[in-house]
């Protein structure tokens, strides 16, 4: 509109040169020189009136990464509480050392090769480029080159190596207390360098999947199916516990050792998701996306409160008391169902699919017992199944839209949109899990994956870490 | 003099040891220790899976006293870790050939 | 003051009219555009000359809520470490069930009813409105329409829905150890939903006792102390842990198991805090909400700082050592006597208001303990003595203003802030015990709030939960 | 560029002029009074397209400071569990109260003397202003006068507060379990109130080492090292544990007795440190900011994972097995490494800095203890030979410019650049190692800084606070 | 009566018990012990500094049997128990004078 | 043989240990016990509240020995555990009827 004004100034200056042709040339020069000041003022103008002027902008985008980021990175400390709690005493410190190192080598790998795998050049395809050590430019926003949506390189980098850590994560609580450390290790890093970046190109990285149509917000498959298809693999190569399986098929549960942990290891993680949803939303930078940040945080809350209080009442009606680990497991169920959309129901609606996240982890927890495989602290039952769960429930709250033929822009149907989420969690499942298959076999057959069985006995603590974690506690009673 | 050691339910505690410091005993020591019997434990449900608790959460009170204390002492303790229900625990009596207090050296009945 | 451009261009065109009256017409209609575009240009240029732009200033107030509002969250974390660690161990996995459920029941019964109870349609009056299922609407802001002030309608209902959680938080630590989780989870379903937000909506809501005068920055009142009524009552109704209080009226204490997670707790609350009381500013779109907040920050922290070394001293004093868990209770005082004006005070007068909670919580626990009233955590005594404290502190530092009748606004004399910080007090006292009571009372009769006292006996883990809080580490030491 | 526009409005009322002089007179008044309302609209427009409006700026640059401040604050928690971890249980509580108490005292000691100790008139010298009550000033921020890179005034206070409280919690660490809790906090009223304050004018202050061109980030040195320099002395003057060191020099192990905890508070420092790295930029108002927060987020995540990585593997391949305690000790050494320069160098540089702080935590622990020094927790290992060479490294990625009597600008070579660090620590070290080994000896002539033997044996929660950590969980089992 | 007291390894307990419950006892008390024994704990490291270990968990296990049983309850302890390597543990065997079920009074043999 | 069974202070356990091994015994099992006895515990204030601790943390040191070591056991735990100030603990010596080694099933002195 300022091209009005200018337009004006002009007239005016024309009106002149009919009177004086001396003044009207000052003037048509005085004209030209703010039309050459124009785009300036009128970028000004325009982001002003866009509400947000672009360095701003920039930095709320940053912010948010970064800030969302420590958030996510806060998750890990989650895990590691969580696991802690549930694991026997004899194996905490291993399960401790374990998620510090798998938060660590994790980051180091996705520097390495991770990050670019998964986002550099992917174009509809199936996997990004495979080059050496990240690095980012920010140069132009040195400059004052500023678009819409720019933010830090880095913070970019570091809010996606926060996410591969989780998906990590995932993996350490189910094969814990029977999987050697550095075989653990090993499998970190192929899952960090390769199975999560190539399965995340495919939809972040704007791979198929995404041009499919396929729609998964914060990642309830990208990267907690993903976990938990890993962490199934890993449970099934690895075998249960010895003693967890009775000869009768009867099923010996061993309680985690120390609940107010696992508690806080919860809270941690319910903490943690604002920043995992929330920084999701990718920008801060206009009143939009702090809309959709303030919905995703209600709704990220909600599902959670959801999937605890289903999770308390089907343990009370099943089982006549009320589990607190179930609990604790429908509040991840709450959490994981709602990621893959956090940002378009309302808040009655993120309440119920958590709900059903947190009534689905109370039945596959057994459920998974009851197949035989052991999985340690219910990953598989919260990150997997309700991974599933929040993907497909995609469909009831948000369609995608496509492009016809005639060129309109049309938005899916439910069903539709069903198929395309149905067709995201299949195909990323049968590659995780093959993939991750193959490495644990490999890495079985080479290194080994277990400890032997004594040592086993004794505690992974003792055997491979060389020390307790609760020395001063007495030992040994956990087994009456 | 003989050990006495009995078995209890630990809420009994206090008021085994009440009725022990009742009759004039001057100690006796507490172990914690896990019992398995004919009261059987619940069976509990965690994640979904049943199972029942072997080992029940008891006391062991070990007293030594002079041997003509023993009938007073045995029955104290049954009386005062009584519950009438199923798992209230046993008492043994042992023979000590020989006791010395640490500090003293004093030895037998001025041990204790 | 665009306004003068415009009418010079004007003044331009009528210039040329002189001359032409064809290129008028041009000019005048290009004035005319430039005219509406005008406010567009003015509200920018307004905005920008205050300071901040209007969206700017929306993403700014929306980002304090919503990570404020996740510190507060964090609470539910601190107050669930604290009460974990200041029980027995037999009951400590029912105090983290209670913990969490508590915080996912008030935000769904916030969402169902509490919020619009406390905010809508309170005008001057003593409730809101009694509607099902809030909703927010941010339409006028996705079209651009943002006033000073303004903020993502969820954002602020993520924040609020919060602190209802906080005030059942206070509850579940006095009631500990005896009171059956069912039972307690409806007293807090009761107590979101109708209680809190209803003498809520007495100040916060814009209620009479707002009209009044009373000022309650953060909630030391409306938060804290309406938490403590409540589990005054619950206290009295549910009555004593057995074996607490001796037949010849001594007390037998019964110290907590785990004071390391007590500590944690305590910092957690202490962190949470800074978004309990920083954004309670409610704003971050203008330096002077920054200075603000500022302020808070530092006066939150030196309040709980001066609480703490309060409590050291006189516990040195009095009792010849420093009781860790009064130290830890000293911080909490610190931060609930700040709460209602924590953005008022003066560094060294926030230690003091601090210093003088530290000093109260130290002598109302043996205090309570003395009217046979037990509150495991001391939670009556930091959050209902140190909030009338801090409440009745604000006249010290803080004078609302009125209108008198010649239209004159003053402010009021410390004297009359008194009165009026009394009255608040007073009421929402009265109004929350007596409520309570009935409540407490009502479920006692229909329900029942204790345990066997067998059950009590073995712990509240075995018996409602099914499971122990650390079953590897041995049991019934406790008792020796 | 605004001036142009207003010069074409003025050559149009000259226009006018020619016909009709009133309203010509009418015009100029108009074109005046637009050129009234320039200097705002100019200052509006270059604060648009310099970026950031000075308000904006103003809010960014202040909520950097108290989100990171309270970050920053959160690493108390984190000391408070890695401490509570690694001592044995019977001196749990009374570390737990020293690191509660030293947080508030240090807070406290500080705005009565130790920031204006700092910061106030250091002028290249020696020491800042002795003046007691910190109290700042907004007022000008307030009537709207903003530059660029203004904050609110206790925003900044707020950060550099929580700063000092770190460097207290380190020498709480090393003199665990067998120092008089009123002794140590004695030394830490002084540590904070002056040895602190004035090292940290020599530069933050701007005082002779600035000068001189040394460079230290967020404190490698003014934080870390002179937290390590006052725990050695602390170390050397109480002495070491009974039975620490055997008769015949060998070492007798004591382990910590929860290394869930201990593992918590890695994490919680990890997460903290984004805020002490990061809200060390002092400023969020540019993108240029934004930009440096966001690399040093990520730098210093990296360090840290490089630290925890080859602490693991150095242990692995020295003892054979990979300690747990270890692992968490390069974490920490990672991050103190990369404090003193976390913005300049590459992920990579950044994996290498924290790295080789891994190792050196990994042999620095058992030489101090050759040395017979008893550090409880390695904090002398991780804070102080870390600090050391993460200043030093600083010459390595970023060398600081100083002015030639020419009056040219030139960066120092790496070399001279290395000189200036060494002399920054070396002259730190001295002054803080003497300073602390004076305050150490006079509290022990005076008050005494161990508690009788036998108290020891007994633990000092027993004897200085009367209480036991975990009451419930039997004692004495770690004495077999 | 005897009291049959075994110092076994922790991870023999639900052998032991077993074997124990398959004789048709009904009851036994469980502790958790440390052992010095000839089995010498391994040599730890433990922040670089070398220690050697030299108390083991064990579990002590005390059944109050009639005195012809000893003979097959003492066998089928030290079967199930044994793994054949060093500190396996050992077996005692003392008498009992009295033996008393708290809840009912009952004595001696039908007291256990 | 014979079952020499002391109550300790835990701080003297290292000390009671190095003794017993100084005499050539090969090994002994320890429990953590609690004791109440003459000396009392301290009154102590949690919460402003007084309350005095009754049970004493303690430990239980059990050998056994052949008979005619007996008295020097008794003597050498006498002299290491001994602080001279009260609570230092007690000293009970039993009879031990047969003693087998699980791993060998060797039995009576060889079994020790
Ligand atoms: N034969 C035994 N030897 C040693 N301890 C026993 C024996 N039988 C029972 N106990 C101990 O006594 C406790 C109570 O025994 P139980 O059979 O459950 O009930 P009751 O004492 O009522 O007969 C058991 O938990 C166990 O600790
Ligand atoms: N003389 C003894 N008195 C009491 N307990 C003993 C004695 N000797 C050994 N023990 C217990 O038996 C356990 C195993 O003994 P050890 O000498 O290590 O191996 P083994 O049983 O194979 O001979 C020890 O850890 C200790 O608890
Ligand atoms: N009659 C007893 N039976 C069993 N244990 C006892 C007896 N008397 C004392 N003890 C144990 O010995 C410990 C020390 O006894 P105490 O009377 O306090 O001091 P002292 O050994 O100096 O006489 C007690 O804590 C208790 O564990």
């Amino acid at each position: 509109m300022k091209r009005y004004a200018l337009l004006t100034l002009g007239l005016g200056a024309a009106a002149l040169a009919l009177i004086d042709p001396a003044l009207a040339q000052q003037a048509t020069d005085a004209a030209a020189e703010a039309a050459d000041a124009a785009p300036a003022v009128d970028a000004a103008v325009d982001a002003v009136a866009a509400g947000v002027p672009l360095e701003t902008q920039f930095i709320f985008n940053t912010l948010s990464f970064f800030i969302h980021g420590a958030l996510v990175m806060w998750m890990a400390a989650g895990f590691a509480m969580l696991e802690s709690g549930l694991v026997r005493s004899k194996n905490t410190a291993t399960i401790c050392l374990k998620n510090i190192a798998l938060y660590a080598v994790a980051g180091i790998m996705y520097y390495i090769i991770g990050y670019d795998l998964m986002y550099q050049g992917v174009d509809g395809g199936y996997i990004g480029t495979f080059s050496l050590f990240w690095s980012g430019d920010d140069t132009s926003f040195l400059e004052g080159a500023f678009e819409s949506g720019s933010y830090a390189a880095t913070s970019d980098w570091y809010f996606q190596m926060v996410f591969v850590a989780t998906a990590a994560s995932i993996v350490s609580g189910t094969v814990a207390e029977r999987t050697k450390a550095w075989s653990f290790m090993l499998f970190t890093v192929i899952l960090t360098s390769f199975i999560y970046p190539i399965t995340g190109s495919w939809q972040w990285g704007g791979g198929w999947l995404s041009e499919m149509g396929f729609s998964d917000f914060a990642g309830s498959t990208l990267v907690h199916s993903v976990g938990g298809w890993a962490a199934l693999a890993g449970a099934i190569v690895v075998g249960a516990r010895k003693g967890k399986f009775n000869a009768d098929g009867s099923i010996n549960p061993m309680p985690g050792s120390n609940l107010p942990l696992a508690t806080l290891g919860t809270f941690i993680l319910w903490l943690g998701w604002f920043g995992f949803n929330g920084g999701s939303q990718l920008a801060l930078g206009s009143a939009a996306d702090a809309i959709a940040i303030a919905n995703i945080y209600a709704n990220t809350n909600m599902a959670a409160a959801g999937g605890v209080v289903a999770a308390m009442i089907v343990c009370q009606l099943f089982y006549g008391k009320i589990d607190l680990t179930m609990a604790l497991n429908g509040a991840i169920a709450g959490l994981v169902s709602i990621t893959a959309a956090p940002d378009s129901p309302t808040i009655g609606q993120a309440i119920l699919i958590g709900g059903v996240g947190g009534i689905l982890v109370v039945f596959a927890v057994p459920l998974i017992d009851k197949l035989k495989i052991d999985d340690v602290v219910g990953a598989i039952s919260a990150h997997l199944v309700c991974g599933i769960w929040g993907t497909l429930a995609v469909s009831l709250t948000y369609q995608t839209e496509y492009e016809t033929e005639a060129g309109e822009t049309i938005a899916r149907t439910m069903g539709e949109q069903f198929a395309v989420q149905a067709t995201g969690v299949v195909s990323i499942g049968a590659f995780t899990l093959i993939a991750s298959f193959i490495v644990w076999f490999v890495i079985k057959a080479i290194f080994g994956v277990r400890p032997a069985e004594e040592d086993e006995e004794l505690g992974l603590d003792k055997v491979e870490l060389g020390l307790e974690a609760y020395p001063e506690f007495g030992q040994g009673s956990q087994r009456v | 003099m003989k050990l006495v050691m009995a078995i209890i339910k630990p809420f009994k505690l206090d008021e085994v040891r009440e009725s022990l410091t009742a009759l004039g005993l001057q100690g006796l020591t507490v172990t914690e220790v896990k019992g398995f019997g004919r009261q059987k434990g619940q069976t509990e449900i965690y994640r979904g899976a049943e199972y029942s608790v072997s080992f029940l959460p008891k006391v062991k009170v070990e007293v030594a006293v002079v041997a003509d204390q023993v009938e007073s002492v045995v029955e104290a303790i049954q009386k005062a870790a009584s519950t009438g229900r199923i798992g209230d625990g046993k008492i043994f009596v042992m023979d000590i050939g020989r006791a010395v207090r640490i500090r003293t050296g004093e030895t037998d009945a001025d041990a204790l």
